[in-house]
């Protein structure tokens, strides 16, 4: 296996704050690792840091024998890496196919704005949105935005996808068919990294999982070791939640 | 448990647009009770707080504070019906004073005297602030950040405080002399509503307890009796126990 | 020593210009709106003072008062009625609404007082001030005096009163400030107040070194324009020295390149500053 | 094509005008045109990329000089009208990287204070550009009319190829760009647009047509001083009529150019000395009643008939 992604003593401070604070790890090609930790520990400073939206105060960040560390988003987005956000960002005004259609355009897999729409259609049909194609993105229900986040990234045809939290907001059913999209993504070679507060969801899909506190990185390995680790669960219950419960180990 | 609760939450629902982030809250908190409320990452902690402090109009149910119904009440109406708000982050006026910064907790009282006897009273339970009070908020530690917000919501001179995230991002040695300080605020009559990350430290605390997932209620009873129930590890990492080993 | 006094001059003129800026600065830090009305507002201002002297005989120093009143009252109508509705819309529609109204206020000036150029003769001058080889005109320097008093006084008045200490708690964090009860609405209207109060005092008291014409509103503008990105958003230190700072440029770049290319090397100023901070010389960085 | 077919009906309509109209018509016309290509290249930074440009004044009157200037230097009048375009695209090309990583409203000031400067500049350099007391340009050997006639056939060429742009513009990879930085520059950003290079190319587009404009106006009238070609109203109108036809479409500019023009000459006939207050109230009732536009309002009204492509 090749590593697809390298993080090398990466940290990034905001004035006093050290949010991310050397973070190394590898991402292997058509890996899905999850990405977890508690609230505020740094999970989305890293996406953005390997995306280029924050630049790195320190360490490197390669992809695919790049060096991306200091590179414009732009860029970066045309070597195959996508991401989607947090809160969803859709361009509100214009159309579902539309929104699409832009993720193929400037990545350069279409040549103009109409072979770009044709491959938008594509992968609508591939998220279930090919009902909405002709709607405007902002009157999308919060979980078909989500899938058109998804859509959208996929329009760039990535090579390395980063989900942050698409599943947050959701219910049951809706998480159900989510996942179930991002599987099927899976299936086509696309390394995935998914950033995901739901635990079950996060240990179902994950190769591996890498766990971020305090934006440090401290804990990587497959899920179950992961989840039992004790720095863990003090990270999410506490210090003294876990001492009381020695049924954790290590 | 009092007859009538100072403060009394029923059935609210609440959410940004079309998103829903609470489905079904109710609670109450008695004259001088120490609740807390916990509950992971995305429970709706957070929302259920910017309803209690008239940030978010809830989409149904009531707040009730003294027997008054809060209804489009402003964050200046649950200022003077006797609910102060320490926020999440905690919010300081970073560029201002830390004296300004506890003068600005009081912005609605008119009595001077006991404004200045309040603030007395902050800086004699926080040493570190009457000693800091010229120097901007924005210089102390997160501890002291943490000290200076809860200060200024005493300010308000309320008859119930929410705190909300008392001890994030912060040592352990700083929310033990936060907790310590809490029991006496408490202890002088003024009901304390606290939404923690930190579980235990939050029941170790607390009289009484909730916990929230997913938007609703699924817990709630004395504070010692749910350390050890299986639905607080489900609502933080989303795994029962059983799951977990 | 020529330059002294070319310094002195640049003082005189910076800390008037400090006055112009400060509550264009206060406005656009607190609402994030640019007020285009404030050059207006200036010369209102200065016509206040004007015709309290020419038919009342009141000295234009205490018309610093008069003038300020006036323009408080308008500024609150104005922002109260009309800005309020649409303060959090995009810079678009707030920087094209106030310069509707600019060109309304600043058309009614013209049909009410003309475009001529008018100017107060005070009947009885100060004379001029000698300090070592500085020479300064009386008047110029009472003027300075009293425009970085208010300049000062603004600044306790944020500092030290409620409503100031609410004015500065919405600037940092708007919903911190609501929560602490603060009305963000009434606070909004207090602050273009004030703003206005300061550009009418300002007027008030260029009426005796400038002349009057409603011609000058947007050269007034320009300068409130440039202090505030020298000196940083909102900041009143901030825009006193950005104030001194374009007065004591100006001053030198007449002496060097003749006094026609003033204007144009502040503003070309401004812009290498917008490029490379746009933040200001003092201004917080991140902080818009 | 329908877009197409509309300009073309359009052209042909208005290009018949001088059969049927008095010269006072053709002024009013030669005026539409002129405020239309104003409208139109303002949309692509401002309507398009969502960027409160105020540069407009400043291309215009670029153009009006860098022709002046080419004209009174031997160039004949055509080549020095390009020759004003050319000027003041790569002027724009130049001022976009600088200004363009400004957001909001230091992007408006600065844009502002460009327009200020570039006067200022103007004035001071009297044996260059004859200075505060303006400069004459060459006569053309015409009659009255035939002179209208020419300055009303050359502004509409300019304004239909301003519009075929647009059309074009909206249609392909460019036009798609801008609208996703107008709606959400970091997720632009995002996937893979380079902000910075459509923004330029964007404000560069809105410069190009109006120094060409300048440049043909300042021959029409023969005579240009700094206060008459770098007035703010230059920057200010453009923006008013586009909220007016509506943002980012692709006639409304030109529709809300007529519209402004009407309603400016009403009130220029009745209310001479407060015409600049009644375009003040036009501003604000505007903003404050209808910030998507009359058009909008139509469209409102009538959901089936939506303008666009």
């Amino acid at each position: 296996m090749t590593a697809l992604l390298t993080l090398d003593g990466v940290s990034r401070r905001f004035g006093g704050l050290k949010a991310v604070d050397d973070v190394s790890f590898d991402v292997n090609e058509s890996e899905i690792v999850g990405l977890i930790g508690p609230n505020g520990s740094g999970k989305t400073t890293l996406i953005n840091l390997i995306t280029g939206v924050h630049p790195a105060t320190a360490g490197h960040v390669h992809f695919d024998g790049h060096d991306i560390t200091r590179q414009r988003p732009y860029r970066i987005a045309r070597l195959g890496l996508a991401r989607t956000f947090q809160i969803v960002q859709p361009f509100p005004r214009m159309t579902v196919v539309e929104n699409v259609a832009a993720g193929a355009l400037f990545c350069g897999h279409a040549s103009d704005v109409r072979e770009a729409q044709a491959i938008a259609r594509e992968h609508l049909e591939f998220t279930g949105l090919a009902d909405m194609a002709d709607r405007p993105a902002a009157t999308l229900t919060l979980a078909r935005r989500k899938r058109l986040e998804l859509a959208k990234s996929l329009a760039m045809r990535p090579r390395l996808l980063m989900l942050d939290e698409v599943n947050a907001g959701l219910n049951p059913t809706e998480i159900e068919e989510a996942v179930a999209i991002i599987r099927k993504i899976a299936e086509q070679g696309v390394t995935i990294i998914v950033i995901e507060h739901l635990m079950k969801v996060v240990l179902s899909i994950s190769h591996r999982l890498v766990v971020l506190h305090h934006g440090q990185l401290i804990a990587q390995g497959t899920p179950r070791k992961v989840v039992a680790d004790k720095r863990v669960i003090e990270a999410y219950l506490g210090a003294k939640y876990a001492a009381g419960n020695p049924g954790v180990s290590n | 448990m009092s007859t009538t609760p100072t403060l009394s939450v029923m059935s609210l629902q609440a959410g940004y647009g079309e998103v829903r982030v609470l489905w079904d809250v109710s609670l109450e908190v008695a004259a001088g009770e120490l609740v807390c409320i916990i509950g992971s990452n995305g429970a709706g902690k957070t929302t259920l707080m910017r309803c209690l402090s008239g940030l978010l109009q809830p989409s149904a149910g009531s707040i009730v504070i003294d027997g008054r119904p809060m209804a489009q009440a402003t964050p200046a109406d649950f200022v003077r019906a006797g609910l102060a708000h320490v926020p999440e982050g905690r919010r300081l006026f970073s560029a201002m004073s830390i004296r300004d910064n506890l003068l600005m907790g009081a912005y609605l009282r008119t009595d001077k005297v006991g404004i200045v006897a309040d603030l007395e009273r902050i800086y004699a339970m926080f040493p570190i602030l009457a000693e800091r009070q010229r120097q901007d908020a924005g210089t102390l530690s997160g501890g002291e950040q943490q000290m200076c917000a809860i200060g200024r919501g005493l300010m308000a001179a309320p008859r119930v405080l929410l705190i909300d995230e008392l001890s994030l991002g912060l040592a352990p040695r700083a929310v033990e002399l936060l907790s310590e300080t809490l029991r006496k605020v408490n202890a002088t009559g003024v009901a304390i509503l606290l939404v923690e990350q930190d579980v235990m430290n939050a029941l170790e605390l607390a009289n009484r307890a909730y916990v929230i997932d997913h938007g609703r209620v699924t817990k709630s009873g004395p504070a010692m009796g749910l350390a050890s129930d299986p639905a607080i590890c489900e609502a933080y990492m989303g795994l029962s126990k059983a799951e977990l080993q | 020593m020529i330059y002294l006094q070319i310094a002195a001059n640049g003082l005189v003129l910076g800390g008037l210009y400090a006055c112009i800026a400060v509550g264009f600065s206060l406005v656009w830090g607190v609402l994030n709106v640019i007020n285009i009305l404030h050059g207006s507002f200036i010369v209102l201002g200065s016509y206040v003072a004007y015709f309290a002297y020419v038919h009342l005989g009141i000295h234009p120093f205490i018309s610093i008062v008069i003038a300020g009143g006036v323009l408080y009252a308008l500024g609150y109508v104005v922002q109260a009625g009309i800005i309020n509705r649409v303060v959090s819309a995009p810079v678009l529609i707030t920087l094209t609404l106030t310069f509707g109204l600019d060109l309304i206020l600043n058309n009614t000036m013209l049909v009410a007082f003309t475009a001529d150029y008018r100017g107060i003769t005070l009947a009885h001058p100060l004379g001029s001030l000698e300090i070592g080889p500085v020479f300064l005109p009386g008047d110029r320097v009472a003027a300075m005096a009293l425009a970085i008093l208010l300049t000062i006084l603004l600044y306790r008045l944020l500092r030290d009163s409620t409503i100031g200490r609410a004015i500065i708690a919405v600037r940092m964090d708007r919903e911190a400030a609501a929560l602490m009860g603060v009305d963000v609405k009434r606070i909004n209207a207090i602050t273009f107040a004030i703003g206005a109060f300061m550009a009418g005092a300002a007027g008030a008291l260029l009426s005796i070194i400038f002349p009057i014409s409603p011609l000058n509103g947007p050269v007034f503008l320009g300068k409130a324009f440039v202090v505030c990105v020298l000196g940083g958003l909102g900041s009143v230190p901030g825009a006193l020295a950005g104030g001194l700072l374009l007065g004591v440029i100006e001053s030198f770049t007449s002496y060097w390149l003749g006094p026609e290319r003033a204007v144009t090397v502040s503003f070309a100023l401004l812009l290498v500053l917008l490029f490379v901070r746009p933040s200001g010389l003092m201004g917080r960085r991140g902080y818009e | 094509m329908r877009s197409w077919l509309a300009l073309a009906v359009i052209a042909a309509l208005v290009a018949a005008l001088p059969l049927a109209g008095n010269n006072y018509a053709l002024r009013l016309a030669t005026t539409v045109c002129m405020y239309s290509v104003m409208a139109q290249s303002w949309n692509f930074i401002g309507g398009f990329a969502g960027y409160p440009s105020f540069a407009t004044a400043a291309f215009f009157g670029l153009g009006a000089y860098a022709s002046a200037i080419l004209q009174n230097h031997g160039v004949p009048m055509v080549p020095a009208w390009a020759g004003a375009g050319l000027a003041a695209l790569l002027f724009a090309a130049f001022l976009g990287g600088a200004i363009l990583h400004l957001r909001g409203h230091y992007f408006a000031i600065a844009s502002l204070i460009v327009v200020e400067m570039l006067r200022e500049i103007v004035n001071t350099l009297p044996d260059f550009t004859g200075g505060g007391k303006g400069v004459n340009l060459p006569l053309l050997k015409l009659s009255v009319t035939g002179q209208a006639q020419f300055f009303f056939y050359a502004m509409l060429a300019l304004a239909v190829l301003t519009v075929a742009t647009t059309i074009v513009i909206h249609r392909s990879k460019l036009g798609f760009g801008l609208r996703c930085i107008q709606q959400n520059e970091s997720a632009a950003d995002i996937i893979g647009i380079n902000t910075y290079a459509y923004k330029t190319a964007g404000f560069s587009l809105s410069a190009v047509f109006v120094g060409v404009a300048g440049a043909i106006y300042a021959s029409w009238v023969n005579y240009i001083d700094p206060p008459d070609v770098f007035d703010v109203l230059i920057s200010v109108k453009p923006m008013v009529m586009v909220l007016l036809g509506g943002l980012g479409t692709i006639f409304g500019p030109s529709i809300g150019a007529v519209i402004l023009l009407l309603l400016e000459e009403a009130v220029w006939r009745n209310f001479l000395t407060i015409h600049v207050a009644a375009l003040g109230a036009i501003i604000v009732v505007l903003v404050l009643f209808l910030p998507n536009g009359l058009l909008a309002l139509i469209r409102e009204r009538s959901p089936t008939k939506a303008m666009a492509k």
